[in-house]
């Protein structure tokens, strides 16, 4: 059964070629085909977590360059997260390309970035992952110039320019630790054991870590992403707030965890510089973001701000830190992509963009409205939504380092946070004299149904999050001592 | 400054060498670099020739049996033959060419050409 | 049984809110009736839990919410904050479907005043930190949508205050939790006082934060810009529950840190104390500017809330004896709760009738409503402490405590504390009085008792039990102070506490305050701020003028953070693009630099030039008729000249030219040349 | 058995290019055009079968022993490179039959196939040899013919271009000429394994003439395989030949003078002597800044196969790079690269010659919109591209990593910037043309899909290249150990 791992990364493929080529009759066939056949790759992608073999090697270049998949506790949490945040987005798509127009291309790379993502998960080698982390960036291009403007050019450009230089530098940091290890697998706790923590060890940490963090957005590498914006919405939110910049988070943990290990790491005293940078990350994605009047702008620097909380917990490298950052890695995710959605329903419906046209917008969208306000407060950290359960173990984590700073700095951004999510939530709901009279309404059952979904994890997983809670606790534990 | 005189072969190829080449850089005309090209040639091919001399000693044209030592070396000579012939064919290639410039630009001074706009 | 009864006080009204809110939408009616009935149901319901709460109370616990799970209790102390809650919320709740009727989006306020209803009861109940805090959270939001309900420029901005108040006291709170979680492992509450009772000096830090958090919600000095604001946006029935209730939750979580986690550390009672008295009085001192109404009770609020905050630090500060700062802190909260709501109410009637509350315009109102007046005078009487009422008991046996501390801690400090009180005492005559004479007693010929037939009997049953309640708890306080003793054990009292108050030392204590009453009044509303004019008496406030924390300190503060902040993480935002764009106009710059070619090339130009004129003309782009028009002037060949020797290009005109240059055999021999000769005396001079 | 195949490819090939003009048909010239080099591409792999199996040997070619006869040395990377020449010569033989007729007048088709077959003979005879005058031979045989590829198409620019090639390319090689002559005069030798000897038993009291005559030898052989500052001619003449030609020049020619100056770093003058002398730093500085100036100055180019053509010069710095290195690895990881590059970059030369053809259209800003009107071609452009961009899964991905092994194996971590640097610029210039091919909105208007594609067929030879490339990339792991057992033979 070596093999079955490439079944959910191949099948989106193959589907996207299918997507490419077919002509569909009909608008609900086309649906059907791309709802069950995500749907299908999800069971595939479980079919894979649970019964395949944990190791597969598929099949060997060199020392070096070898195509690794292994299934462990990390994949299991992102492939999960991902297939379910897929599935709704494609579900939520529909209606919103539709309008967009140019479904077709939109819905092969989308599909073909399924499949990378899926690859990105499973990758058990950074050779392998390296691999996907390239191809993610290639096929989520077309996605971000999907409007063909020059304005999205630009932006295409520039990701592109960031996306690469990151890329480049995660080769190098490989090629350092290659030569110092002489073997790339993800093991926890690390693969330098018995060898010197010597110059060459940091200088590979740092700029593998630098170099992941391009497409986890820390400062300064972070301005692609509000950049990248301009893509369709769907675009944004599965990828700009769950499938890029989670997979750089992701990448952060696996080299951190996985190829130093937490103790070697710490013996690096690279950290505090790193976390000067990810502290700078949090405060200014908070304080650009309240200046933002566009909307999708503003949630492209909360993204920011949130990553770096990840990014901190990361850092920490203790058992609470990790435990928050795996959490708010998830949490994040539902939150920031029911925040999109909301953002992307109100694009479709009324075209508005900026907070000074959505006045009075939640009399007439009461539901997506609402959605993103429960979403605003769970982003903000306000028990009892899953932001909270994420941000008291990031918060925890920060202490026992006896960091208090760091737990001070979360809290300001989450002051900022409400600064820059209430507004809108207050102008929505209480116009007072200015509000205009809108003509649409709540949009689509098919768009509506993901977000009331989501905003109902959110609750959910903030008020029952032992179950995820545990298993989160499980790998952190695993990872550090 | 003595070796200079002692090896006059050498420093002729090489002050030949020099000639040619300042003519190739000098000379904004084709039919002059090409000069220029064949000096070089010359420079190298007495060069090569020279250190096949032996002080004293014959062309290695057997007329009577001698012993070895009285001819000079005859490969260098017989290597210079060929090379005479490819520097001869290269020359002819780049006579030819150049009349084909002469037919294109109207010019051989390459000069003229730059002022032309190149491409 | 006791578990069922006690976790469903607080269920009943998350799904009644969410119930109504559905059936709302279809009959109106049908929810207001179904609101009534459920918050009677859950107060008949806390009163069925009345002979449980002895002991230890009623405890529960609900595994795995929020990762911690969900621990109640429902104790003596707990018990009077949740019977007092349901209580006016029961009676808001009627009196609300009276209110209401004019407003709109009642169906909106109804969902969201039952959700502040569940998680103020979710925050009496809670036994632990975390719980507590989240109802806190969700009390705060659901809270704020009861003030912006008008949805005016006003209560748009008292919103704003409140909600930025709200957040960012949460936060300073769940800093003071974290750090108290980080250094102690728990948060529950029974198992608090012992873990902290080895911490060093950093639990001073934890208290001043957690005490920041709750105190916003107390309205404590300097914390208290929002209070006013809010309450004169609010409806009227959200603004009793604010001020009756709501308020408390921020007590509530004082007093839970402060007597019971903290085990009465005397530093932080002694923070508290004075911050009562500076509550206390400045409350009092600003509401007999108002001319606002709700403003006037606002402020008297705040000033209540600072007897109240002055008994907790009291209860802290008297040690072995403070049983008697128990019972008055314990008698003010019910007490304060009950007429304050009354004044509310009533004020709400007014506004439901006039919309109107300033003074100047309801003056005389009144008059002819004697109903109304009874129940107001009532409350007014109570709030200013007239003996046979509940506040005369509350406010002397406070008045007792702080004489005992004066007696244990003797100074000109505490002298001066009970000097405060008194003067204070005396500012609450003075607005209550100005709040009376000018609304019941004045004459006006706008008012004779036309708007008697709009008070329904719905709206005054309320009014009227309350009223009850305020005399008879002054007149046979005895059942109360049997509850208190019932938190005695929870809260680590001692002491004996005087239940006789009709003493003629006590009576003339209050006489003395009454006496300076009359005279503040006299002296400031009269003569003060009384302005007499042909239509009558116009009420003036200097107090509008005056600066305020929030305009003067709060906002430029922020402003100042956020303006900092986005400055200084603009350049950090844009960085690494603007550090790559600058490069990259430099080079444009470069490109762009103008440089005098014809400088280097005069010489030449100068021999050349006469010659190929033609040549140079059409390059140089001059026009034919210039050179006509200059003929006569100067000879062609010379201005010709001139304009070459001054022939401009770019740099980025010379490169790309000598790109092309470059490109040319003759170059490429030359750069043959230099690498073959560079090589070769590198090569040689190495070695 | 397989001992006389070197000889007889390079015979099969000459023979068969003075035997085409004989025939005036074009179809004659092709079929016995293809059909020498089929031979000989079945000939040289039995050749790297057999040297694989048993080892190097050398061959005698006429009557005389080594000293004074002839004799070629074949060993694993000799026979590498004749199957790599005769692969990708195939291939571009075999496009030519679709596209030469588009550049060439009718007469001339003939004659491209002569210049060909006698470059690619002769190209594999600098290859082979093991004396150092025979190697001068064929190195004007070669470029005269590699001239003649370039001006076969009557442009003047063409003409310019051969002209400038022509003249440098005869500079250096009389610089190569000068310095076999001092060699010889310090050694009495032209066989390589015999100069060897010699050298090293001379080169204390001669250190300084081996100096010039090594500066020589790279000057010379540097100009002719375009490193860094002296690539003056390549760009002109890869761009303007016919895409076939541009191909086999950059995929060959370069390769072969690289190939030679490796052999005469290693086998003429060997390691000992060389490590001594500082030539190596300068062949690495130069290979660096050509990495990074050939980038640089192809990201300034407008045209197309002028961008193209400047992208060899950064990856010629590539190899130059690793022969800097001096070290096994390094030359190995060199080694790779030509093979990579020839790949690809014959590649890239045949589908960006087929978009000039079939639109008509050299500049790269005019091509928005090309991924739609020839997805094909685009495709393989792309991956092309991406191979030198260093994607992994492709060939170019796993040259870096040699590199990047390479250099970290000779403690010169430092250098690693340049290489990654290098791959990042390579991004800036294939990425604009690549994304304006598929997603230049704007100008996709009005495209029609493969309106102006070429049919499969035609593009078939293409694909193969690109299968290579993909081949190595997916298992380039073999083809290196090949090559580090092939490199003691060198030596």
């Amino acid at each position: 059964m070596n093999f079955l791992a490439l079944v959910p990364i191949a099948f989106p493929m193959a589907l996207a070629v299918g997507m490419h080529f077919v002509e569909f009759k009909n608008e609900s066939y086309k649906r059907a085909y791309l709802l069950g056949g995500v749907f299908l790759n999800f069971i595939f992608a479980m079919m894979v977590i649970f019964v395949a073999n944990p190791e597969m090697h598929i099949f060997k270049i060199n020392d070096f360059m070898e195509i690794y998949f292994k299934v462990d506790g990390m994949s299991k949490l992102f492939i999960t997260m991902t297939s379910i945040l897929w599935i709704f987005t494609t579900a939520y798509s529909f209606d919103y390309m539709h309008h967009e127009g140019k479904e077709q291309k939109f819905f092969t790379y989308f599909l073909v970035t399924y499949g990378v993502i899926v690859g990105i998960s499973l990758a058990g080698n950074i050779f392998t992952f390296y691999i996907f982390y390239e191809f993610l960036t290639l096929s989520t291009f077309p996605l971000v110039i999907h409007t063909g403007t020059k304005e999205a050019l630009a932006s295409g450009k520039k990701y592109l320019i960031y996306s690469f230089s990151g890329a480049t530098l995660v080769l190098l940091g490989m090629i350092l630790l290659f030569s110092v290890t002489g073997t790339l697998d993800f093991v926890p706790g690390g693969i330098l054991e018995g060898v010197a923590i010597n110059n060459r060890v940091t200088a590979a940490y740092v700029i593998l870590f630098l170099g992941f963090s391009v497409k986890a957005a820390m400062v300064p590498f972070h301005s692609w992403l509000p950049a990248a914006m301009v893509a369709p919405t769907p675009v944004s939110s599965l990828l700009h707030a769950v499938a890029v910049v989670k997979s750089g988070i992701f990448a952060l943990i696996r080299i951190t965890f996985y190829l130093f290990g937490a103790e070697a790491v710490n013996a690096m005293h690279v950290r505090g510089y790193l976390s000067i940078l990810v502290a700078l990350t949090i405060l200014m994605g908070s304080f650009v973001a309240l200046h933002q009047e566009n909307l999708k702008k503003r949630l492209a620097y909360s993204t920011i701000s949130q990553l770096g909380y990840i990014m901190l917990g990361i850092l920490l490298l203790n058992e609470d830190g990790l435990t928050g950052a795996l959490l708010h890695l998830i949490n994040h995710a539902v939150i920031k992509i029911t925040l999109f959605f909301c953002v992307g329903i109100i694009m479709l419906r009324t075209g508005y963009k900026t907070i000074g046209e959505i006045r009075g917008i939640g009399k007439k969208m009461p539901i997506t409205m609402g959605c993103f306000s429960i979403a605003s407060i769970s982003l903000i950290g306000i028990p009892p939504t899953n932001g909270f359960v994420s941000k008291w173990f990031l918060a925890m984590g920060g202490l026992q380092e006896n960091r208090a700073i760091f737990v001070v700095i979360l809290l300001v951004s989450a002051i900022l946070t409400a600064a820059y999510l209430m507004p809108i939530v207050i102008t929505a709901f209480f116009p007072g004299e200015m509000g205009k009279e809108l003509e649409n309404s709540e949009p689509p059952l098919m768009m509506l149904i993901p977000v009331v979904v989501l905003t109902g994890i959110t609750v959910a997983f903030g008020l029952f999050p032992n179950f995820i809670l545990h298993f989160i606790q499980g790998i952190s534990r695993s990872l550090i001592g | 400054m003595g070796h200079l005189i002692t090896n006059y072969y050498e420093t002729g190829a090489i002050i030949l060498f020099g000639v040619g080449f300042v003519t190739l850089l000098a000379h904004g005309n084709l039919i002059k670099k090409i000069i220029g090209m064949n000096i070089m040639d010359t420079a190298v091919f007495l060069f090569f020739i020279a250190k096949g001399y032996i002080s004293g000693s014959e062309a290695p044209i057997i007329r009577s049996v001698k012993s070895a030592t009285g001819y000079i070396n005859p490969v260098p000579t017989a290597l210079m033959l060929t090379g005479i012939v490819v520097a001869v064919s290269i020359t002819a290639f780049a006579l030819a060419l150049t009349i084909r410039v002469y037919e294109k630009y109207g010019t051989v001074d390459l000069n003229e050409i730059i002022k032309m706009g190149g491409e | 049984m006791e578990n069922i009864m006690l976790i469903s006080t607080v269920l009943i009204p998350f799904i009644g809110a969410a119930a109504g809110y559905v059936i709302g939408r279809r009959d109106e009616r049908l929810r207001d009736i179904l609101n009534a009935i459920m918050t009677g149901a859950v107060f008949l319901l806390v009163v069925l839990l009345y002979p449980h709460i002895g002991g230890n109370g009623v405890e529960m616990e609900i595994p795995d919410i929020m990762g911690t799970g969900l621990f109640f209790k429902l104790d003596a102390f707990r018990y009077i904050f949740v019977f007092i809650t349901s209580l006016v919320w029961f009676l808001t709740s009627i009196y609300s479907t009276q209110y209401l009727i004019k407003y709109k989006k009642r169906n909106r306020y109804y969902a969201f005043f039952i959700l502040t209803y569940a998680s103020t009861m979710g925050i009496f109940l809670s036994d632990h930190m975390l719980n507590l805090f989240t109802f806190f959270e969700v009390m705060s939001f659901t809270s704020y949508f009861l003030i912006i309900h008008d949805e005016d420029e006003y209560t748009r901005d008292a919103g704003k205050t409140y909600l930025t108040m709200a957040i960012a006291g949460g936060m300073i709170l769940l800093m003071g939790l974290f750090l108290l979680y980080d250094y102690t492992g728990t948060l529950l509450i029974s198992e608090l006082p012992d873990a902290v009772a080895y911490m060093g000096p950093i639990k001073y830090i934890i208290a001043v934060l957690i005490i920041i958090g709750f105190g916003v919600k107390a309205c404590m000095m300097p914390l208290h810009v929002w209070l006013p604001k809010s309450y004169s946006a609010a409806p009227t029935p959200a603004t009793a529950v604010l001020s009756g209730i709501l308020a408390k939750t921020g007590i509530f979580g004082i007093m839970i840190t402060s007597i019971v986690i903290f085990n009465k550390d005397f530093e932080i009672s002694r923070i508290i104390f004075a911050l009562g008295l500076a509550n206390m009085f400045w409350g009092g001192f600003l509401a007999i500017f108002q001319r606002n109404i709700k403003r006037i009770l606002a402020y008297s609020s705040m000033s209540q809330l600072g007897y109240i905050l002055m008994g907790v630090g009291l209860i802290g500060m008297l040690g072995d004896h403070n049983n008697i700062a128990i019972h008055g802190t314990l008698f003010h909260i019910v007490n304060h709760a009950v007429f304050k709501v009354l004044l509310f109410l009533v004020a709400g009637i007014i506004y439901m009738i006039l919309h109107e509350l300033s003074l100047n315009h309801i003056q005389g109102f009144g008059k002819h409503s004697q109903k109304l007046k009874m129940v107001f005078l009532v409350g007014v009487l109570s709030v200013a402490g007239v003996p046979g009422t509940s506040g005369f008991i509350s406010k002397n046996i406070l008045h007792e405590a702080l004489v005992e501390a004066r007696h244990m801690y003797q100074g000109p400090v505490m002298s001066f504390a009970e000097i405060i009180f008194i003067v204070s005492s005396s500012f609450t005559v003075v607005y209550l009085s100005k709040i009376f004479i000018a609304v019941f007693m004045e004459e006006s010929d706008k008012y004779w008792g036309q708007f008697k037939n709009e008070i329904q009997k719905r709206a005054l049953f309320p009014l009227v039990v309350l009223s009850a309640i305020a005399i008879h708890a002054g007149i046979r306080p005895g059942y109360m102070f049997s509850i208190m003793e019932k938190t005695e054990g929870f809260l680590g009292g001692g002491g004996h506490v005087p239940h006789n108050l009709y003493t003629p030392e006590v009576l003339y204590n209050t006489g003395i305050i009454f006496m300076l009453g009359a005279v503040i009044y006299y002296i400031v509303v009269r003569k003060g701020l009384i302005v007499k004019t042909e239509e009558g008496n116009i009420y003036r406030n200097p107090t509008l003028n005056w600066p305020d924390l929030e305009n003067y300190f709060y906002k430029p503060l922020a402003k100042s953070f956020y303006w900092i902040g986005y400055n200084l993480f603009k350049h950090v935002d844009h960085g690494l693009v603007n550090f790559f764009t600058q490069i990259g106009a430099l080079i444009a710059k470069i490109g762009d630099l103008k440089i005098d070619m014809g400088r280097f090339k005069r010489k030449e130009r100068n021999k050349a030039a006469p010659d190929n004129a033609g040549a140079y003309m059409e390059k140089s782009g001059i026009e034919i008729k210039d050179i006509v028009a200059g003929m006569g002037e100067r000879t062609t060949a010379a201005k010709v000249k001139e304009n070459y020797a001054t022939e401009i290009e770019s740099v980025g005109q010379i490169f790309s030219r000598t790109q092309l240059h470059m490109n040319s055999i003759i170059y490429a021999l030359f750069i043959f040349a230099i690498i073959l000769i560079v090589v070769l005396s590198y090569l040689i001079l190495r070695t | 058995m397989y001992n006389s195949y070197p000889l007889i490819i390079i015979l099969v090939l000459f023979i068969s290019a003075f035997a085409i003009p004989l025939f005036k048909s074009i179809k004659m010239a092709r079929i016995i055009g293809i059909s020498a080099a089929g031979i000989s591409l079945v000939l040289s792999i039995l050749t790297l079968i057999g040297v694989k199996a048993n080892g190097a040997y050398y061959f005698r070619v006429g009557h005389f022993d080594a000293p004074w006869g002839i004799e070629f040395h074949i060993g694993i990377i000799e026979g590498l490179m004749g199957v790599l020449f005769m692969t990708v010569s195939m291939a571009v033989l075999w496009f030519s039959i679709y596209s030469i007729d588009h550049d060439l007048s009718k007469k001339k088709v003939p004659l491209f196939y002569t210049l060909v077959n006698l470059l690619v003979g002769s190209l594999l005879g600098i290859v082979f040899s093991d004396d150092l005058f025979n190697c001068f031979v064929f190195i004007e045989i070669s470029s005269i013919a590699s001239c003649g590829i370039v001006v076969v198409k009557d442009k003047k620019e063409n003409i310019k271009a051969a002209l400038k090639y022509l003249i440098l390319s005869s500079l250096g090689s009389g610089l190569v000429l000068m310095g076999i002559a001092l060699v010889y005069s310090l050694t009495g030798h032209l066989n390589m394994a015999h100069i060897h000897e010699a050298l090293v038993s001379i080169y204390p009291e001669h250190s300084r003439n081996m100096l010039i005559a090594i500066g020589l030898f790279t000057v010379g052989l540097g100009v002719k395989s375009a490193m860094f500052p002296l690539h003056t001619w390549l760009p002109d003449a890869h761009t303007y030949a016919p895409a076939s030609s541009s191909a086999l020049l950059s995929a060959l020619v370069l390769k072969a003078y690289v190939i030679l100056y490796i052999k005469i770093i290693h086998r003429v003058f060997g390691m000992s002597i060389v490590g001594d002398l500082p030539v190596l730093n300068i062949v690495l500085l130069l290979g660096a800044v050509g990495m990074i100036a050939g980038s640089v100055l192809a990201i300034l180019q407008k045209n197309l196969k002028r961008m193209v053509a400047y992208s060899s010069v950064a990856q010629m710095g590539y190899v130059f790079f690793g022969i800097g290195l001096g070290t096994t690895m390094g030359l190995a990881a060199a080694i790779f690269q030509i093979f990579n590059h020839a790949f690809t970059k014959s590649a890239l030369f045949l589908s960006a010659g087929s978009i000039l053809e079939k639109t008509g259209k050299k500049n790269i800003s005019d091509l928005k919109g090309i991924g739609k009107e020839m997805p094909f071609t685009m495709a393989i452009f792309t991956i092309g591209g991406m191979s030198l961009v260093g994607i992994p899964l492709l060939s170019g991905f796993n040259s870096k990593w040699n590199f990047a092994v390479a250099v970290i194996e000779a403690h010169r971590v430092e250098l690693l910037a340049v290489v990654l640097i290098s791959s990042l610029l390579n991004a800036l210039y294939y990425f604009p043309v690549i994304i304006n091919g598929y997603f230049g909105e704007e100008s996709l208007e009005g495209k029609v899909y493969r309106n102006t594609e070429r049919p499969l067929k035609e593009l078939l030879p293409i694909i193969v290249l690109v299968l290579g490339v993909i081949y190595f990339g997916v298992s380039g792991g073999g083809l290196l150990s090949l090559i580090e057992a092939g490199i003691p033979a060198l030596n």
